[in-house]
């Protein structure tokens, strides 16, 4: 579905990727880790487009993506949900939620926008409130919710399970797993790396702007390496 | 070799565009647009106060200027104080309606403190156009001179009128930007830089925002009107046009094109922006357009402004 | 009585100019949080235009035409050569970059055109309408009616329409909107042709009444501005009101006070205003969280 | 005495009730932190504390002293120092220099002094560098010093308000999810730290979603749902309380379970 | 050669001034060299746009005479570009031909500066002698409060007493203003106001009588020399036009003029070939240009000298010279060298100018 070859990437004249490779398939759940600052978000912020590569080639289900412009990703059924969530703070909950179906003018948005409710019952409460009121964990699930307005087949999550309440964590983590029987592919960026790759097929650890290590989630489980530098173990 | 601090560098190259210049003049034309930099200079680094470091944006400062100007040009006549003292009083007025308009206005954020200011600037311009009996009305008023260059002469110092107030103008520029750069590096100027980042976080880091804003706009107030009297004694006349919009565009224009977070980049802002129109003489009619050209162009290209971009890219070339 | 009546038509004249050339603001503003302050030179092509291709033998209604498309045409050419290349610059950065516009436009303008104060005629004529004992000019009513179109106009784009709602969207967040699927470019490029046409608009109903001339955009700038922020920048409502009411306060200056200190007044009221409401009388405050 | 008290605290916006009549004290070298759901209303909590909200109604006792609705950087004169759950960081300025921020209170001086370079401004302004310096080390970004704030990824950030917010040597410390955005390994590092700096005598509140985090540091838990205090006491006891598990944990095992 | 030095506002808000004085000294300069120059010596023009700033103005008065090294300046399209030139001027000893209103240029005289335009003084007195004429006593004021509406205003009222004239209405606009309703009726309301007289110039005169006409006050309208050019009455429409009078100078009515008028030759040739070399019509103020450079050619031909020092003495030795606005006859005392006399009191009749008797 997403393969990503020799991607390097720049803010300005320092380079913070430096050639990562990586796939996705069609139907996985494939998460990366890593600590603060090795470029995790700098990744999906390539891969949506937001983010200008200096090099390296992006394959979106079998078409070169890296030329596309970052607002015609979502169409070809790429979706990301950012970091710092990025909602439009001065537009209220609904109108977030719609801009999230910006492509789509069909009856589906209305069901899109009630199955977004049900997950997060929160948001319906608030949904003619202005999102730039809302807690920080509510923009959240806020953020999440707008992204899969954009139906996408393949959804970039950027650490989704910051800040909200244990209880939500929990219901996130299955959301996401639900995603997959839905047909939705993952890659997801999380600090809670153990939840993550509890989820998760494959994982991938990425060291300053390098990926170092890859495997079925089981084995970055336990591999004692990583249990101890990302899990805490 | 020890290294320079990036003040000492700037004062430094600023000291030595000021001394070394004239060996390079060919008439004494030369000496009234550098006069005329420097003023321009002084104002901008105002501005550089007010707007770089703390992020606020007036377009209403040439009013401060006109009432510097104004007072060299009235105080003499009406209260009998010599030119000097007028500007002294136009600093005190300048900097007292600085801080009463202020106070009100400088919670206000972006556009709308610009609209305020605006408004306050085209009163000022507004009274110096239509109190004819006291200010002359449009057509403006004669300013007494500062006499300062005939004192000069009487200790054997004879310099042209062009020269002196070239050098004076100078001299000023040079206190100006000293004390601007003092600024920057100063707690107070890393406070003004931290509540134009984050207001709120400025608050609870203990930073009394309005009452530095306020500081702000005073000493910005206080650079202008010093601007505004050199200008009028310079000229010797002076007209409403010192606090009229336009100038106001001026100062914020010359400031953001040099770069409005460093006092060298915004003296260099005034400098091109004040030679501008004297080299576009050649293209006559099509002065308007290559001017609003130059300007666009300048700031596509180098958005940061000239010195700070310029600066990037030397920077870029030598890692 | 038929005073005050005289000195309502008056303000209701030019703040009607006013509100046509705040609403102008208004889409830019929106798409980019930038003050574009070429709006003005928009106007004076609105009017410019119309008069040199009347002059040269169109029909006044085409001549119209002619000036708004090609007046939105060139908004289109300043967004794409001078605003879209500096994309991500800070905004004081763009907002010079309009004034260049504008210096470079008005410079245009004298070469194109002339310095010459021109005018065309009145759309219904130059019979005036009385009403009790005031008169009113016909053309008022033109420009008075042309935005509460405008308004009108603007206030279901922004707010029944998606791609109103993208403008906004734009401004607000820009990579959000991005990923959302929104073609900020084109978002970018529609709002600068619409603020252009709307600009070219205004200066072809006012023209009949204020006149035109290559140096005109700055006034009108000015003003447009002001209505603007008093109303609360962004806003449609807003930029009606605020046009409206600065107009009617320096008429009603001029007729009761002082007509030398009849901007004064007016800029005294939008100080009192913007103290009481910082965000202007319809701004909505932004909420940001910490 | 206590340090902090806070009574009967409530705001609403727009007719809601973000936060009705909640109650805490800390003490001295105390942490408590303040748990509950999402928009529970903790962060409006620190918020009127803080003095970026006027509370309706109750009031915030510092030292004994009323300080309800004061200006936040009086509060910080005060002790007051906190961090935000939105960053708020100073962006156009480097990470040493947002550190030295933090020392606003102790190297301000006269205006005058400073545009004029006294040497009593310039020895405030190095004895603020270095102590920027020493507590940029304290949490990890030493080398980081130099580069634009901008430019730090989030993580980094945190814990850049972190070295800000100690800056200022607080009596009361308010930490809005701090370890938001790290990973175990990193959380456990900034639990350290807020340990060390509770035991220097700093009373801290604490809000977190890390349960594992706010299990082995608090000293006393506060659980908030809807505006409301709905729970507190030891980490342990409340951690069992079937209403906040309810409301909250989602499961007794979340609050120990390793993420 | 001779290099003489101008400096006008051919672009800004006097732009209406100095456009055409440009043009006119451009053309004249031209003209001049393809006749031979002035005693066999072409004449170079060094031409700056000050843009009606009076601080640019000062700066390209110091460039024309350090940089340039003229031998005189032109110039100074309004008052305050002209005082601030003057003052260059004079501390170098460079004649100086203002071409702006104000009396104060040459009054108190100084020894270099001369000035062609009549001043809004002597504006003021010919209206204020027709109006003597047709009775009225009481009148109504409305003036802009640029420069121009400004100074003549104060002029205006100054002089007013001189004429048994009260002037019971005293309203301004900014030349920006769209509107002029308002004030104009509080002048109809006002007792006893008997006429208007209007001191202004560009589009604001024209709105003026405009409005004037939409509120249908009968009263006579007197204009400014401002607004003395044909475009004013296309500006502001024929039929609100009528009747409005004003003091103009023979160039605006140069058909009219009576064949044995001296000023007849000097004011069609000029207005001809100003006409058919850039296709608008000719105004007061391009005149003005006109004048200034013809009091120069006089003086450079009668000094036989292009030293400053020559040109001066020759230019206060100007005797009986013909201009478009009128007979120039300097002294020592007087540096403008026109009476009353240069004005004729214009009136609009059936669309076009025609000489009030
Ligand atoms: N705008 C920027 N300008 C310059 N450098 C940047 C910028 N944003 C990020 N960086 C740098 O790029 C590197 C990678 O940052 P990135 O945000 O991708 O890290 P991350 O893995 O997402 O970290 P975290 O877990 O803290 O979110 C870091 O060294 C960071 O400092
Ligand atoms: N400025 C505001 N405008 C409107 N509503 C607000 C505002 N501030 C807070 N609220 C509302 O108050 C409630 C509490 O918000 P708060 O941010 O305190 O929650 P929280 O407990 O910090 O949540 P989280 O764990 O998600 O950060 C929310 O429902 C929020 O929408
Ligand atoms: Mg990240
Ligand atoms: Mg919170």
């Amino acid at each position: 579905m997403l393969t990503v070859e020799g991607l390097r990437s720049r803010y300005g004249r320092i380079e913070v990727l430096h050639g990562i490779d990586l796939h996705v398939d069609s139907g996985e759940i494939v998460t990366v880790v890593g600590a603060n600052g090795a470029g995790k978000t700098t990744l999906l912020r390539c891969l949506s487009g937001v983010q200008p590569l200096s090099s390296g080639t992006i394959t979106f289900r079998g078409e070169p993506l890296h030329l596309v412009p970052a607002y015609r990703r979502l169409a070809r059924g790429l979706a990301h949900s950012p970091e710092g969530r990025q909602i439009f703070t001065n537009l209220t909950v609904e109108e977030n939620l719609r801009l999230g179906a910006f492509l789509y003018t069909d009856e589906r948005v209305e069901k899109d926008m009630d199955d977004a409710f049900q997950m997060f019952p929160i948001l319906k409460e608030k949904r003619n409130l202005v999102a730039g009121g809302l807690s920080g964990g509510q923009q959240q699930m806020l953020a999440m919710a707008r992204a899969l307005m954009g139906r996408p087949f393949c959804l970039l999550l950027d650490e989704p399970s910051m800040g909200l309440a244990p209880i939500v964590v929990q219901q996130i983590f299955e959301v996401i797993s639900g995603l997959k029987a839905l047909g939705v592919t993952v890659l997801l960026v999380e600090q809670n790396a153990f939840g993550a790759l509890k989820i998760a097929d494959r994982g991938y650890v990425m060291e300053t702007g390098r990926i170092t290590m890859q495997g079925p989630s089981e084995e970055l489980i336990s591999n004692p390496r990583i249990r101890e530098a990302y899990l805490g173990l | 070799m020890p290294r320079l601090s990036a003040k000492s560098a700037t004062l430094l190259v600023l000291a030595a565009l000021v001394v070394v210049s004239p060996l390079f003049f060919p008439s004494g034309y030369y000496y009234r647009v550098g006069a005329l930099i420097f003023v321009n200079g002084l104002a901008v680094t105002g501005i550089v106060i007010l707007t770089g470091y703390a992020g606020q944006i007036s377009l209403g400062h040439a009013g401060f200027a006109g009432i510097g100007g104004y007072a060299c040009a009235l105080a003499p006549v009406h209260l009998g104080l010599p030119p000097a003292l007028a500007a002294v009083l136009g600093v005190l007025i300048s900097g007292a309606l600085a801080y009463l308009v202020g106070r009100p206005i400088l919670r206000l954020k972006g556009y709308y403190l610009a609209v305020a200011t605006l408004g306050f600037g085209i009163l000022v311009s507004m009274v110096l156009n239509n109190e004819r009996q006291l200010t002359g009305g449009p057509d403006g008023i004669i300013v007494p001179d500062l006499g300062l260059r005939g004192l000069l002469k009487d200790w054997g110092l004879n310099i042209s009128n062009g020269e002196f107030w070239y050098f004076f103008c100078g001299i000023a520029l040079l206190i100006g930007a000293w004390i601007a750069l003092n600024l920057r590096q100063s707690p107070t100027g890393r406070a003004l830089r931290a509540l134009h980042g984050s207001e709120i976080a400025a608050q609870t880091v203990g930073i009394d925002v309005a009452r530095l804003k306020l500081q702000a706009f005073v000493i910005s107030a206080v650079y202008a009107s010093v601007a505004g009297s050199l200008l009028a004694l310079q000229n010797k006349f002076i007209t409403p046009d010192v606090a009229g919009f336009m100038h106001s565009i001026e100062m914020v224009t010359m400031a953001v094109l040099g770069g409005a977070g460093s006092v060298l980049g915004a003296i260099l802002g005034a400098g091109v922006l004040t030679l501008l129109p004297q080299v576009l003489t050649v293209f006559a009619e099509f002065e308007q357009l290559v001017l609003g050209l130059v300007m666009m162009l300048m700031m596509i290209f180098l958005r940061e402004g000239l010195l700070p971009s310029l600066l990037r890219k030397l920077r870029g070339r030598d890692e | 009585m038929s005073e005050l009546l005289q000195f309502l038509f008056s303000g209701l004249t030019v703040g009607a100019v006013y509100a046509l050339v705040a609403l102008g603001f208004t889409i830019i503003y929106n798409a980019s949080d930038v003050v574009n302050f070429a709006q003005g030179e928009f106007v004076m092509l609105g009017g410019m235009i119309t008069w040199f291709a009347y002059q040269a033998g169109l029909p006044l209604p085409l001549a119209a035409l002619v000036a708004i498309l090609a007046t939105a045409a060139l908004g289109v050419t300043l967004n794409k050569l001078a605003i879209e290349p500096a994309r991500g610059a800070p905004v004081v950065s763009l907002i010079i970059i309009t004034i260049g516009a504008s210096v470079f436009i008005q410079g245009a303008a004298q070469q194109v055109f002339d310095k010459q104060i021109h005018s065309f005629p009145a759309f219904s004529g130059d019979t005036p309408l009385r009403v009790l004992e005031a008169t009113i000019q016909p053309q008022s009513l033109w420009v008075i009616g042309g935005a509460l179109v405008v308004f009108v106009g603007l206030w279901l784009f922004f707010t029944r329409t998606l791609i109103g709602r993208a403008v906004l969207a734009t401004s607000n967040n820009r990579l959000a909107a991005q990923l959302v699927g929104i073609n900020t470019n084109f978002v970018m490029t529609l709002s600068f042709a619409l603020s252009a046409g709307i600009g070219a608009l205004a200066g072809v109903l006012a023209t009949p009444i204020t006149l035109t001339a290559y140096n005109v955009g700055i006034g009108f700038a000015l003003k447009g501005f002001a209505g603007a922020m008093l109303g609360g920048m962004g806003n449609p409502k807003g930029a009606l009101v605020g046009g409206f009411l600065i107009g009617l306060i320096e008429a009603l200056t001029a007729g009761y006070l002082s007509s030398t200190y009849k901007e004064a007044v007016a800029f005294v009221v939008i100080l009192l205003v913007l103290f009481f409401m910082p965000q202007g009388l319809f701004g909505s405050k932004s909420t940001e969280r910490v | 005495m206590t340090l902090l008290s806070i009574e009967g605290l409530g705001i609403a916006f727009g007719g809601i009730k973000a936060v009705h009549d909640v109650s805490l004290k800390v003490d001295p070298g105390e942490i408590v932190s303040i748990i509950g759901p999402n928009g529970a209303g903790k962060t409006t909590l620190f918020n009127m504390i803080s003095g970026i909200y006027q509370p309706d109604s109750g009031c915030v006792l510092l030292e004994g002293e009323d300080v309800t609705g004061m200006a936040p950087f009086r509060l910080a004169s005060r002790g007051m120092s906190r961090t935000f759950q939105n960053l708020q960081i100073f962006q156009n300025m480097t990470v040493l220099e947002n550190a030295i921020a933090g020392f606003h209170l102790q190297e301000r001086g006269a205006v005058l002094a400073d545009l004029l370079h006294l040497p009593s401004s310039r020895r405030r302004a190095r004895a603020a560098e270095a102590g920027a310096r020493a507590l940029l080390a304290r949490v990890g970004l030493e080398r980081a010093a130099d580069r634009e704030a901008g430019s730090l990824s989030y993580g980094s950030l945190k814990r850049l308000e972190i070295a800000r917010a100690l800056a200022l040597r607080p009596k009361v410390l308010l930490l809005d999810e701090p370890a938001a955005g790290c990973n175990a390994v990193e959380t456990e590092e900034i639990d350290q730290l807020i340990a060390e700096v509770a035991a220097s005598g700093v009373a801290i509140l604490l809000v977190e979603h890390d349960m594992k985090l706010v299990m082995r540091i608090s000293s006393h838990v506060v659980v908030l749902d809807q505006g409301e205090k709905i729970a507190e006491g030891a980490p342990a006891e409340v951690s069992r309380d079937p209403a906040v598990i309810a409301a909250y944990l989602g499961s007794e095992e979340a609050a120990h379970a390793d993420g | 050669e001779i290099k003489i030095g101008a400096s006008v506002s051919a672009t800004g808000p006097a732009a209406f001034l100095g456009d055409p004085e440009a043009k006119t000294l451009e053309m004249l300069v031209e003209e001049i060299n393809a006749k031979g120059g002035i005693n066999g010596e072409k004449i170079e023009l060094v031409l700056y746009d000050d843009g009606g700033d009076p601080n640019k103005a000062r700066t390209f008065a110091t460039r024309l005479i350090e940089n340039d090294e003229v031998q005189a300046i032109i110039g100074g399209s309004t008052t305050g570009t002209s005082m601030s030139i003057l003052s260059v001027a004079e501390d170098a000893e460079i004649p100086f031909i203002s071409l702006a209103g104000a009396i104060d240029i040459v009054q108190p005289v100084k020894p270099y500066t001369f000035k062609t335009p009549h001043t809004d003084r002597m504006a003021c007195q010919k209206i204020f002698e027709d109006m003597q004429k047709r009775g009225i006593e009481t009148i109504g004021m409305i003036s802009g409060t640029d420069g121009f509406g400004a100074s003549m205003q104060a002029q205006c009222k100054d002089v007013a007493g001189e004429y048994g004239i009260k002037i019971a209405a005293d309203e301004t606009y900014d030349p920006k203003d769209a509107d002029m309703t308002a004030q104009l009726t509080k002048i109809r309301n006002t007792e006893g106001v008997q006429a208007v007289l209007n001191p202004g110039f560009g589009q604001g005169p024209a709105i003026v009588t405009r409005n004037y006409r939409q509120l249908g006050i009968e009263l006579p309208l007197y204009q400014s020399h401002g607004v003395a050019s044909d475009g004013f009455i296309e500006l502001a429409g024929k039929d609100a036009v009528e009747g409005v009078r004003l003091p103009g100078t023979a160039l605006l009515v140069a058909d009219l003029l009576a064949e044995d008028d001296p000023q007849k030759p000097v004011v069609m040739a000029y207005k001809t070939a100003y006409e058919e070399r850039h296709n608008e019509p000719v105004s007061t103020f391009g005149g003005y240009a006109h004048d200034g450079f013809a009091l120069l050619v006089d003086a450079l031909t009668r000094a036989g000298s292009a030293e400053p020092e020559a040109i001066r003495d020759a230019l206060e030795a100007t005797s009986a010279l013909v201009g478009t606005t009128g007979v120039y006859t300097m002294s020592a005392e007087d540096h403008l060298g026109l009476d009353l006399s240069a004005f004729r009191m214009l009136e609009v009749k059936g669309g076009t100018w025609s000489l009030v008797e």
